[in-house]
């Protein structure tokens, strides 16, 4: 069981470069490159979990009580921010290719064709 | 289906590329759980790193939202690094928009007219909703070092408002509540208000993005030296940026929409 | 609390690299009112890139003179008493200022090139090259895992945007998005390695980590983290499998952000490779040297001869040019490879020389396309006669300095790795070396000899059967004469080139630097605030009458294979002919064969360095 | 709270399946925008606040929006 959140990790990972690998639509191909992040997300807080321990926001509790990491939590946030950001400039390079070229089939654009 | 021809010989076939990524993918799985098997037991202890920022945060940065105090001050240059992404990703977004100026002049016919293209229950409900979403994002980004959630956050949510602006009005209404210039302007001052900050830390503590204000009490609004100053900062940045994202896309969803009008 | 003013070390300014040029990107988008028109834009860009290469040689020249590294504590979070590190630290030694220095100093020539750049679009363009330059000097610079990482996401993101800045062009949007896709997926394998090495260790500072590696042999995860990390530098790179995207994407990219990409983007991707495994995973790996020696240089060896065979097969001038940086980037990676110092001072020389003189004819390309319209060499026969007689010049003495003709040029560095690999017993490296060089030096003064000279068969496109589109020039005003920002620009980065390797006193500073910068332990001392161990005297090397031969041999055997290939006197069996078109054709532009390939690469990465292990 | 976790992991794993697999980008749009509200789920039972609100607001609303009007702006 505690492996479980590692294994569902490299599962995302997998399936999401499998889904770039096979997919026949540029924004299909783009929303893939988005789940591969996630994984890392899914990663990084499972590494810093701890059973038990409550999110690390002293409000009304004392800062010693077991806490989970809030360094990968920020990290994680910072990851978050990122992936968002590189997808949504993949999706506008995408419309512009489709603008230029009328097609989104990753089979018909050439690395050199203007 | 899957067994297309390549399209020029020697090219890959679809079945040759996913028969090569399926061996890659076989052994990158394996390589990967190798590794993480070697991890300790995740239910047992917290990262050193972790475990020292919990026990030293509240006291050194009287921040009760640990992972504010990570992400604005521990390493607040991460968030600088990261503000940027979001930066140039908007920057080129910007271009795009303007190259599209020949396809926008169709607008002015239409400017004037408002139509609707959704139902009056959907608008009532988006309107209302409009007040309490921007008023949520201020909530959120002005509490980040108290309560989850912070600048990234409360960005985020400020821009989604301009969705429900779509959805419960009109075009023209939201172009007005949107002029792109400001916002553009407000993206960067939240850019440059960080590393203005940072360098604030560097004249008047001695170190890029130390912090130099008193930190109060934690628990209060106003406390935690510069955490909510940079928080407010990046919310004004990522706000500005994800407005003009949503824009960005919008508008040429618009125009497009208006030639198919015209064409029929 | 120590002011500015009476700062105790300039260390305490590092930072300012990443700063100035951020704010000063921040306000060139501000849109405020300010007279930002197109010069004013230029001259605050330039202007930055002039503040960050004055404060890179002053934090240069204090790295040359200080034991260990310059430590710069960001936030002002000095280490725990248990050695913990909560902040940031930029901790570099003057490998990372040189390379810092130097994109600082490539950014500037391309700001000069840009300086009549295709038709302004307001100062987007150069907001983004000064996020690009300090996102390239953060990552030279920084001595923290995550913030590397960081760092790398934004070097790439800025590249990706400069990339598609043409956005008029498909082509340029196409190779944007392979570049951005495949780095990508590199990306997150570095941060599943490092969120190995965080789960392991419980911090994310480089020394840190190393340290707290050090105490256990080396196990699944260490071993996992490095093949993790060090693929997705590889990545960045472009080393064979991960490469596809670099020629699509320089070969699109406008001719400043090319200048940029080649002489400094490629090349950081190796010292990442050289400072993560010093610093991190010296000590568990140590045993297993040997085999990790093998697995690196493999690649690299693999990486510099197709690269060099490839770029024979191009008919576009910058996809050209992409293909022998590839296979550069690939005998640099031979230098670090070795995993000795010295190997890493042979690298350290060879890619600031390599670099830009790659640059520098990137820079001709431009001027070519400026005045011909075109950069098929297979449309441009001749047609380069209309250029001025001097860039003939510029581009013989580029390639021969690329072709190591002693002592100018990559010679020192390609010298000193070949040394350094006698060594470790991989004396035979040095073949790779006259082979790769030569070949590709002949790649690039056929090219040259058709273009500028008309020489050999024309309308030769047997190589490239793709019909060549027109392509515009990428400046505006006349096209009757080549601008004179283009003179300066490729005259001071050949020149440059050229010398700086070969300027006396440089390979020693170079063997001194990478001792200090392959000492793990020297490393971390200065970061977790430790006394430094005591330096070991340094054993330099100084090239042999063997490096000389070889040497003249490169240059000499790249103009005679460039003039048989003009002949036609390369006689080829057609089935060599046939398995290399198969290979041209692996470049297909299809993101899923890139991401295939890469993948497979990262199990051949990983699978190898766990059998070496 | 482990079953909380077990289930929000298996609904996650299921989730970046469902999004591969959805080949039309409409749906995808669609599959993605549960994906990125069952990974924030994810991470509220993993204790990390933060990070679900993020992904909330990025990966199951403001990427989902942004998809479909890249969708609408290249069907023809």
């Amino acid at each position: 069981m505690s492996v479980l959140p590692y294994v569902v990790a490299v599962w995302i990972c997998l399936v999401g470069l499998y889904g770039i690998v096979t997919s026949r639509h540029l924004l299909h191909t783009i929303i893939c490159v988005s789940v591969v992040q996630s994984s890392t997300y899914v990663l990084l807080l499972a590494v810093g979990y701890r059973q038990g321990g409550v999110a690390p926001v002293f409000v009304d509790i004392p800062h010693t009580t077991p806490a989970v990491d809030p360094v990968v939590q920020a990290l994680t946030l910072t990851d978050v921010v990122v992936g968002g950001a590189v997808t949504a400039l993949l999706l506008a390079i995408a419309v512009q290719i489709e603008k230029h070229l009328h097609t989104l089939d990753p089979d018909e654009l050439d690395p050199l064709r203007d | 289906m899957d067994e297309q021809p390549p399209r020029r010989p020697g090219e890959l076939s679809f079945a040759a590329r996913r028969r090569l990524f399926l061996v890659g993918a076989a052994g990158l799985g394996a390589l990967l759980l190798w590794g993480l098997f070697g991890l300790p037991d995740y239910r047992d202890v917290v990262p050193l790193y972790g475990q020292v920022i919990n026990h030293s945060a509240v006291e050194e940065r009287s921040s009760t939202a640990v992972v504010s105090a990570v992400n604005f001050d521990y390493r607040g240059f991460d968030t600088l690094g990261e503000e940027f992404i979001l930066f140039a990703a908007v920057l080129v977004l910007a271009l795009l928009l303007r190259r599209l100026s020949e396809e926008r002049r169709d607008r002015h016919e239409w400017k004037a007219r408002h139509e609707h293209t959704t139902s009056a229950a959907v608008r009532l409900t988006c309107a209302a909703l409009v007040g309490p979403t921007v008023l949520l994002a201020v909530y959120i980004t002005a509490h980040g070092h108290l309560t989850p959630g912070g600048g990234f956050q409360g960005g985020v949510i400020a821009a989604t408002a301009l969705l429900l602006v779509y959805l419960g009005s009109d075009y023209p209404t939201m172009q007005r509540l949107r002029p792109l210039p400001l916002v553009e302007t407000a993206k960067a001052a939240g850019a440059l208000a960080f590393v203005l900050l940072g360098l604030a830390g560097l004249i008047f503590a001695g170190a890029f993005l130390e912090n130099f204000l008193p930190l109060g009490t934690p628990g209060d609004l106003v406390a935690a030296g510069t955490i909510p100053l940079l928080s407010v900062a990046v919310g004004l940045e990522v706000a500005g940026g994800f407005v003009l994202l949503l824009s960005e896309f919008l508008d040429q969803l618009l125009v497009i929409r208006r030639k198919q009008e015209a064409d029929s | 609390m120590s002011s500015i003013l009476y700062a105790t070390s300039i260390a305490d300014l590092a930072p300012l690299t990443v700063a100035i040029p951020f704010g000063l990107a921040a306000l060139l988008a501000s849109r405020l009112p300010f007279p930002f028109t197109r010069h004013y834009a230029e001259l605050v860009a330039a202007a930055g890139a002039l503040v960050v290469a004055v404060l890179c040689l002053l934090l240069l020249s204090k790295t040359l003179d200080s034991d260990g590294p310059v430590v710069s504590r960001i936030g002002g979070w000095q280490p725990r008493d248990d050695g913990v590190i909560v902040g940031i630290n930029f901790a570099f030694d003057s490998l990372g200022a040189a390379l810092a220095l130097l994109a600082a100093v490539l950014v500037g020539a391309a700001l000069v090139f840009a300086w009549r750049f295709f038709e302004a679009v307001g100062p987007t363009f150069h907001a983004l090259i000064l996020v690009f330059l300090g996102a390239l000097t953060g990552f030279a610079l920084t001595g923290d895992l995550f913030n590397m990482f960081v760092f790398f996401e934004l070097m790439s993101v800025s590249a990706y945007a400069l990339t598609a800045y043409r956005i008029e062009r498909a082509a340029s949007l196409q190779g944007a998005l392979t570049f951005a896709v495949t780095n990508s997926v590199g990306a997150v394998m570095i941060l599943f390695g490092i969120a190995l090495l965080y789960g392991r260790t419980g911090a994310l500072n480089l020394a840190q980590v190393g340290e707290a590696l050090a105490s256990r042999p080396s196990d699944g995860l260490v071993v996992t983290a490095f093949a993790l990390i060090t693929g997705g530098f590889l990545v960045k790179a472009a080393i064979v499998p991960f490469h596809f995207w670099l020629a699509d994407a320089y070969a699109v990219a406008p001719t400043p952000a090319a200048i940029v990409f080649t002489g400094v983007m490629s090349d950081l991707g190796i010292y990442a490779v050289a400072r993560i495994y010093l610093t991190v995973f010296q000590a568990p790996l140590e045993p297993h040297v040997e085999g990790l020696r093998a697995v690196l240089v493999g690649f690299a060896v693999v990486t510099a001869l197709l690269g060099a065979a490839l770029a024979l097969a191009q008919n576009h001038l910058k996809r050209l040019l992409a293909f022998v940086t590839i296979s550069q980037i690939g005998l640099a990676l031979i230098g670090v490879g070795l995993l000795t110092p010295d190997g890493v001072a042979g690298a350290t020389l060879l890619i600031p020389a390599d670099g830009l003189l790659r640059a520098g004819l990137f820079v001709c390309i431009g001027a070519i396309l400026h005045r011909c319209g075109s950069v098929y060499q297979s449309s441009l026969h001749g047609r380069g006669r209309v250029l001025p007689k001097v860039f003939p010049v510029f581009f013989g003495a580029a390639v021969l300095g690329l072709a190591a003709l002693p002592p100018l040029g990559a010679y020192p560095g390609k010298a000193l790795v070949e040394e350094a690999a006698g060594e470790v017993g991989y004396g035979w490296v040095a073949i790779v070396f006259v082979v790769a060089t030569a070949v590709a030096a002949a790649a690039l003064l056929r090219a040259g000899g058709r273009v500028f000279f008309g020489w050999g068969a024309p309308h030769e496109t047997d190589t490239d059967p793709r019909e060549p589109p027109a392509e515009e020039s990428e400046l505006t005003g006349s096209r009757g004469r080549v601008p004179g920002v283009m003179f300066a620009s490729a005259a001071v980065l050949i020149v440059a080139g050229l010398l700086v390797a070969a300027v006396p006193g440089t390979a020693e500073d170079a063997q001194r630097s990478a001792h200090a910068f392959a000492d793990r332990e020297a490393y971390a001392a200065p970061v977790l605030g430790r006394p430094p161990p005591p330096a070991e005297p340094v054993h330099l090397l100084h090239g042999g009458a063997l490096e000389v031969v070889l040497g003249l041999l490169t240059a000499l055997g790249s103009i005679a294979l460039a003039v048989a290939l003009l002949r036609d006197l390369v006689p080829l069996p057609r089935p060599v002919l046939m398995g290399f078109e198969r290979l041209r054709r692996q470049h297909s532009g299809q993101i899923g064969d890139y991401v295939a390939w890469a993948t497979v690469g990262f199990a051949l990465l990983g699978g190898l360095c766990a059998l070496a292990t | 709270m482990i079953a909380v976790q077990l289930a929000a992991l298996l609904v996650v794993a299921v989730g970046a399946w469902a999004t591969v697999m959805a080949r039309d980008p409409v749906r995808q749009a669609i599959v993605v925008s549960l994906y990125g509200l069952a990974l924030g789920l994810l991470f509220f039972a993993f204790q990390a606040p933060d990070v679900a609100l993020s992904n909330i607001v990025i990966g199951a609303v403001a990427l989902p929006t942004m998809l479909m009007l890249a969708i609408a702006k290249t069907k023809r």
